[in-house]
């Protein structure tokens, strides 16, 4: 009965629906269910942010996905429901860029299981940011070499 | 062998259609760094240093070390460090 | 800009809503959202339940939501939006008993408010669960004092 | 004073509307605590024991504890252990 649920939205065509997500980890023996939403924000580093284009590597990342949900079910120890979505495409600011969702018999594992997933998400998927700033700049943000031993 | 290298993130853009084709001397993920290092060397003057050392490789299924063996099909991308959420 | 959402919501009248929550918490400053839902499970200590029934001090419940809401804003320091709605009366198994949102510049406060939130709502609002089980019995279930020092 | 007591959760239905209305000896909420436990132990017997001791006396707004004085309007809930979320 646990389940999992991944995707990678090509937000040209759709968009992130927090509503499916959590009905998708609901269950008549899950008392909690913890969300996570990703926004765009209208500032980073000082900077005015106008939008954002999320590249993926779409094969890879939904691999990733996949052992992230491994990951979790395996720490989290006991039954789960876990939905995982990631737009891909440029988004405007306020727009949905990644969906968490984990559904548990007990609050206290769905928190955990949907940090850990969005933490992993953030620092282990071949996902890559490229800010745009009102001044009409664009750049890609620095983030977390793959390289490290600890990632497969 | 002939590798087909797929672009992304930062180094989207330096090569048609993000896609890199390189010779590489070895068969070796190793092997295709150093390639990719010397093309860089060559035609990417503008490239953040460093910034291949931090780079992996991978498949369409898995990230691969430098140890290991090239995929016989020629397919890999390379993953500039990562930034999504 | 920060701003807070109480309610207790009567289920003959409404539903609970998590969409209504995750919009309120929206804003163009905030890159996370974290929100927790709580659900009527099918089994509780061993019994089947087949609903629970919310009692509630309703205006004592909002002054309380408001405080909670004070702790949290102090304890994250920065910007915050808050949403926290309990439902009040009788639900199935699966209805949404409490939604919690918690919107912040960045993900891990948004994490933190929204747990501390539903700590306090289980452990100190004048909240009782009333379950029913499939064999027609009921039972209200042991609770949290609010004698404690701790509470104002 | 007279105090009119609203009862919550496990004490619903202990009194007719859910209104306990007792004579107290006294001003403060522990002069209301002794008087409910009274009341409690000629009325009701099947009560848990102890359960008094947990509850806790609140007006609309606040929570009062015992060496407060009882307010004005005499209005006053007892709250049993709670059980939210």
């Amino acid at each position: 009965m646990s389940g999992d649920f991944l995707h990678v939205a090509d937000i040209a065509h759709e968009r992130l629906d927090p509503d499916a997500a959590q009905a998708f980890v609901a269950d008549p023996g899950f008392g909690g269910a913890a969300l996570f939403l990703g926004r765009v924000r209208d500032l980073n580093h000082g900077r005015d942010v106008v939008g954002v284009s999320y590249d993926i590597h779409r094969p890879l990342a939904l691999v990733r996905f996949a052992q992230i949900a491994e990951e979790v079910e395996r720490d989290v120890g006991g039954r789960l429901k876990l939905y995982i979505a990631h737009a891909h495409g440029r988004l405007a600011v306020g727009d949905i860029a990644v969906v968490i969702a984990a559904g548990t018999p007990h609050r206290e594992e769905a928190f955990r299981a949907c940090r850990q997933a969005i933490e992993a998400v953030k620092h282990s998927a071949p996902i890559w940011k490229q800010e745009h700033y009102a001044d009409g700049d664009s750049a890609w943000s620095e983030g977390c070499s793959l390289c490290g031993d600890d990632h497969p | 062998m002939k590798i087909e290298l797929e672009l992304f993130g930062t180094l989207r853009g330096l090569a048609p259609g993000d896609r890199l084709h390189l010779e590489v001397a070895g068969g070796r993920v190793g092997d295709l760094r150093a390639a990719l290092a010397a093309h860089a060397a060559a035609h990417w003057p503008g490239l953040a240093p460093g910034l291949l050392d931090k780079c992996a490789f991978a498949t369409h299924s898995e990230i691969l070390r430098d140890a290991a063996a090239l995929p016989e099909d020629g397919r890999m991308a390379v993953l500039p460090p990562v930034s999504g959420g």
